[in-house]
């Protein structure tokens, strides 16, 4: 039986791991670079004083604090180094068991650490991305065992809609409400999609997840297909990380062969393939629409709704499209319930979330939070605030679809709803620090030049309106403005966000609407005061 | 390299597209997962293998055309022999990359997109390579490289070029 | 099975229409005017040039009304003064877009854009013109396709391959930077898979698409009775 | 009698084929002068730009310099400000050198033909800006009266319309182009 097959890989792995005192675990992310000469080193020097036989060196997944990397872990004692050099391979080997090398010791009590509540994140950093008897051990797959044996798809379904899940893409649409609506919709096969287009400037979320815990997502993925009836799955991820993409390549050919996927997954009814599709640099493609036109091999053209996906996606059939950290929330929720799930976070926010925490700030990384934690904990606790004396101006969440939080309002609890009245979104997770030395139009201007350029062109006031917006914007940047270049600023943001046929178009003004409402002298100051005329030159 | 539709081409690099639209059996929603291979293999889109992959997909070359074009990742024309690439994500631009990217088009007379007249220098910009957190982020012939100054970036960049050969 | 017959408002006027059929629809039968510059009868809905936009009761956001369908009790207003200005916005960002000489173009006096801009009482265009620098492509021996006229409705591309069948024209890059585009952004005349049959250039809404030896205002575009053609199709006769 | 209103009338980078239209009012011209005072305008012979008007016509799309210190220097000077015809209104025909600038429209027509000595006349050619405008670029506009010329009819209907002191939205019988 596959299930005992299962439980033997684990045995054996589990007695494997054991035979080794210590365990050396090395950040193999994207986030730190030149992992590869530290591992070579640690391996070398191991090999040299003869101790292959007490000392496991690993490459794991993200450790989160990416700006101290490269990071190395030594357990048992969870002893987290950080800067790591090839050069300090032979004190850290020489140091095990004894004490441990100071200068490069990064204190466990530090607030990054200890205000996070890693849910998604448990095992980034933990397990060898490529290994799925680590993840195994690591008590994965136990979710997929519990539903395909335990639970009925109505269990599944009531399981997910009772913990109060929502989509952790951007819009925060209730994931439970979604796949029941693809569990009822008629019509076969039915598909499942993972959005991992991450296309945020400034997020990676969705690229650390693929990279350390390629097999979480799978395992989600999975758990859907059960729950809504789904045969066939795709990723739908971008072509610009290509790690992600080969972990997420020998992540599922493993599951296949240990028949984790593929056809009567583990003896059950349920018969589930998932392929990849790379995406090819567009942005749009983050809109359902749009994402599964290009699985299509179209143009990413978003298309109206209704029909939803749910209804009629890919190749008209109903289709279900969660995003990276959706799936890879599902496990968790499975096997500890969704009381336990759902005691996290706020009332309507409910669970953690994950964050990239990016610019002026000292900790740089990714971090996962309870929803509801205030911004001002994030930026100063575990942020560790900004370096250099700089004062923080406003964090900018939501990427080119969000707003910026000005420093007044760092009190605020992130949730869904809260951002949302500020007007920014809590997006995919993107949460960039701005100093004071920076322009709030420089900002805007630089938003909106994304979305012009990623605007796909099919609909009129998002191809050209946002392309007028940014020419406003440059005269203002330029110090060229006038009073009624201010009043069609805020026309024409109006206007795009109200007529635009996709959510791209509808939120491209965000950025200038937020900035317009809480640093609104910013652009009252670049415009001209001579009010005759005579040196406005268009 | 295909010289037309009829006369398809029997190299090896024509050999990998053809299985990648022989696994997809030679469907038409298999275009960008061709074209991705096409320009894996050839470095970038050839019209003549663009056209082949038209005829054997059954799809109107407009069509083809239209896809190949609006996706950032293909480009239509070669690569030089070096590619640099200025990551553009917000944490990278509030980090200062908008002025490494300045100093480059000044310094080698290039925009984005362009390759240099001896065909030495591509310059790309990305939209975000996902490494915010090492921001500001470039990538010397796939080399990532972060967390530097604007100073020690673009010496690194007359240090690479200098080597890179 | 007979289809059933909804009844909804527009503008406050009771009106009914059949399941299945869009608030267009129901609004033109009724002699409502809503303008429309994408949907052409025949072709499938772009739904993209968003001038059709109307407002639902009970619904914050705006419905295009060319693909959106009628539903029992629904009540509709097609021309409230918020409607209105967002029309001519979306006109004047058309106009301001790409380089429109009414003046000295062929259809001028039958131009879908030109007429519409009269009928909402355009006098002017309040945002900058972009003035790209875009190509006329004369190398048909019957056709010219002027891309400074075209406003990216993509009548030409639906037509070609939905009516036609052979799919010449589509569209290239993207954004406003996006252009028709024929085979492998092939000159027109060269085109392997254009059969001259002419389609694009009647159902094209503007000077883009024109016959060659057509001088200012001399060209008409003639109604092709796509619905028509298109029924024969569908039945495959 | 109520005193006459005083109109002028400009002409900068058109064709002059407004000012005809407004000619071919034929006998309507007696039955506006007897409300107007042409006190400025290319059909007389007044040099200065007097300091008060009540309705001033300018056609023609705004093209140098001179064009925008003039038009600045009008639009003080005048009550009511009315951009007559396309190029006025939408910068129309003179703006199609705008998709590649001045510099390059003035080498295509002094450079590129087959002149004995081609080349870009220096001194008799007024600067030009890079692109010509139209009028609301610049300074506020009160009515904008398109046409490529605006008929006659148009034109006698908007200045009525005027005299009467309607400055609200006045519906013309006119588009781009017509």
């Amino acid at each position: 039986m596959p299930r005992e097959k299962i439980d033997r890989i684990t045995a054996e792995h589990r007695w494997f791991l054991d035979q080794f005192n210590y365990h050396i675990l090395v950040c193999a992310g994207l986030g730190c670079p030149g992992n590869d000469d530290i591992l070579r080193a640690l391996g070398q020097t191991v090999r040299n004083r003869q101790l292959t036989d007490e000392v496991l060196i690993r490459k794991v997944g993200c450790m989160g604090l990416c700006s101290a990397g490269p990071l190395v872990l030594i357990r048992p004692g969870d002893l987290m180094y950080q800067k790591v050099q090839p050069e300090d391979a032979e004190e850290i080997i020489a140091s095990l068991g004894k004490k441990p090398v100071e200068r490069l010791l990064l204190s466990p009590d530090l607030a990054f650490f200890t205000r996070q509540h890693k849910n998604v994140l448990r095992l980034s950093g933990r397990i060898d991305p490529e290994s799925l008897p680590d993840y195994l051990v690591a008590g994965g797959y136990q979710a997929l065992l519990q539903a395909l044996f335990a639970m009925q798809p109505t269990d599944i379904l009531r399981c997910i809609q009772e913990s109060g899940l929502r989509g952790r893409g951007g819009a925060g649409y209730p994931t439970g409400l979604k796949w029941s609506t693809v569990a009822r919709a008629q019509g076969s096969p039915k598909y499942l999609i993972c959005n991992a287009d991450e296309g945020d400037p400034g997020a990676f979320m969705d690229r650390s997840l693929l990279e350390s815990t390629p097999y979480a997502i799978l395992e989600g993925m999975t758990v859907a297909a059960y729950a809504v009836g789904a045969s066939e799955g795709f990723i739908y991820v971008r072509a610009e990380y290509p790690l992600a993409v080969q972990r997420l390549k020998r992540a599922i050919r493993d599951a296949e062969q240990n028949n984790l996927l593929g056809h009567s997954i583990c003896g059950s009814n349920l018969n589930f393939r998932v392929q990849i599709r790379l995406g090819a640099g567009a942005f749009v493609c983050g809109e359902e629409t749009a994402l599964i036109r290009s699985i299509e091999g179209r143009r990413g053209l978003p298309r109206p709704r209704p029909p939803y996906p749910a209804e009629k996606g890919l190749r008209g059939r109903p289709t279900l499209i969660n995003n990276v950290e959706t799936y890879a929330n599902i496990p968790s929720v499975i096997t500890n319930g969704p009381e336990w799930w759902a005691r996290l976070g706020t009332d309507k926010s409910r669970g953690t979330k994950v964050f990239a925490l990016t610019g002026t700030i000292r900790n740089t990384g990714l971090i996962e939070v309870p929803m509801g934690m205030p911004l001002r904990e994030i930026v100063y606790d575990i942020g560790g605030g900004l370096p250099g004396g700089h004062a923080l101006k406003a964090v900018q969440t939501g990427g080119p679809s969000g707003g910026c939080i000005p420093a007044a309002l760092l009190d605020t609890p992130v949730t869904y709803e809260s951002l949302n009245e500020l007007g920014s979104i809590m997006g995919s997770g993107g949460m960039i620090v701005i100093d004071d030395s920076a322009s709030m139009v420089d900002i805007v201007t630089y938003f909106m030049a994304f979305c012009r350029d990623e605007s796909c062109g099919k609909c009129t006031p998002c191809r050209v309106g946002t392309a007028q917006i940014h020419n406003l914007l440059t005269k203002f940047q330029n110090r060229k403005a006038t009073m009624a270049d201010l009043e069609m600023l805020e026309w024409l943001c109006d206007l795009v966000r109200n007529t635009s046929l996709c959510g791209l178009g509808q939120s491209a003004p965000n950025p200038v609407l937020s900035a317009l409402r809480f640093f609104r002298q910013e652009f009252l100051d670049c415009i001209l005061t001579d009010q005759n005329h005579e040196e406005v030159r268009p | 390299m295909p010289a037309d539709t009829q006369q398809k081409p029997v190299d090896r690099r024509w050999q990998r597209i053809i299985q990648t639209m022989l696994r997809h059996n030679n469907q038409s929603d298999a275009l960008i997962e061709t074209l991705h291979t096409v320009q894996e293999t050839y470095g970038y889109l050839d019209p003549a293998v663009l056209a082949a992959v038209a005829d054997r997909l059954g799809i109107p070359p407009a069509r083809v055309f239209g896809v190949a074009t609006f996706y950032n990742h293909f480009s239509l024309k070669p690569k030089g022999d070096h590619t640099l690439v200025i990551c553009t994500g917000t944490a990278c631009h509030v980090r200062g990359n908008d002025q490494i990217l300045a100093w480059v088009k000044e310094q080698y007379h290039l925009t984005p997109g362009q390759t240099s007249a001896d065909n030495r220098l591509s310059l790309v910009e990305a939209r975000c390579v996902g490494a915010c957190a090492l921001a500001p982020v470039i990538l010397c012939d796939g080399v990532l490289t972060g967390k530097k100054g604007y100073k020690e970036t673009t010496a690194i960049i007359e240090e690479w070029l200098g080597h890179a050969s | 099975m007979t289809t059933p017959i909804l009844t909804l408002t527009i503008d406050g006027k009771e009106v009914s229409g059949l399941a299945g059929e869009t608030i267009l629809q129901v609004a033109r039968e009724n002699g409502f005017f809503i303008p429309t510059l994408c949907w052409l009868d025949g072709l499938t809905s772009a739904g993209s040039c968003r001038l059709c936009m109307v407002e639902i009761k009970g619904s914050a956001a705006l419905h295009p009304a060319c693909i959106t369908l009628i539903q029992e009790g629904m009540a509709v207003t097609t021309s409230s003064e918020r409607l209105l200005r967002y029309r001519r916005a979306i006109i004047e960002l058309l106009f301001s877009e790409r380089n429109h000489v009414c003046a000295v173009c062929v259809v001028n006096g039958h131009c879908e854009l030109q007429t519409l801009a009269q009928q909402l009482g355009i006098d002017h265009i309040s945002f900058p013109g972009l003035y790209p620098d875009l190509p006329v492509d004369a190398s048909h021996p019957r056709f010219v396709i002027d891309h400074n006229r075209c406003i990216l409705c993509t009548r030409c591309v639906r037509v070609c391959g939905e009516i036609e069948g052979a799919h010449t024209w589509d569209v290239k890059n993207r954004g406003v930077r996006s252009q028709i585009v024929a085979d492998f952004d092939t000159p027109w005349g060269d085109s392997t898979t254009c059969t001259g049959c002419g389609k694009c250039v009647h159902v094209c809404p503007t000077g883009a698409l024109f016959e060659k030896g057509k001088s200012v205002a001399e060209m008409f575009k003639k109604p092709l009775g796509l619905p028509y053609l298109k029924a024969i199709r569908d039945l495959g006769v | 009698m109520m005193e006459k209103l005083r109109l002028a009338t400009l002409w900068f980078d058109g064709c002059s084929g407004c000012h005809m239209s407004l000619l071919d009012t034929d006998e309507r011209l007696l039955e506006l002068t007897a409300f107007l005072d042409i006190v400025y305008s290319p059909l007389v012979d007044v040099k200065e730009f007097p300091d008060k008007v009540d309705i001033t016509c300018v056609e023609g799309a705004i093209s140098s310099p001179e064009d925008e210190r003039m038009l600045v220097r009008v639009r003080n000077s005048s009550r009511l400000l009315v951009a007559l015809g396309d190029c006025a209104v939408t910068g129309n025909i003179p703006a199609m050198r705008n998709i590649e600038g001045a510099p390059a429209m003035l080498r295509s027509i002094y450079t590129s033909g087959n002149g004995l000595q081609p080349q870009i006349p220096a001194l008799d050619l007024p600067a030009l800006n890079d692109k010509a405008l139209p009028l609301h670029r610049f300074v506020p506009v009160d009515l904008f009266i398109p046409g490529c010329p605006p008929g006659a009819d148009t034109l006698f209907t908007a200045l009525t319309a005027l005299i009467h002191g309607n400055t609200g939205h006045i519906a013309l019988p006119t588009c781009f182009g017509a």
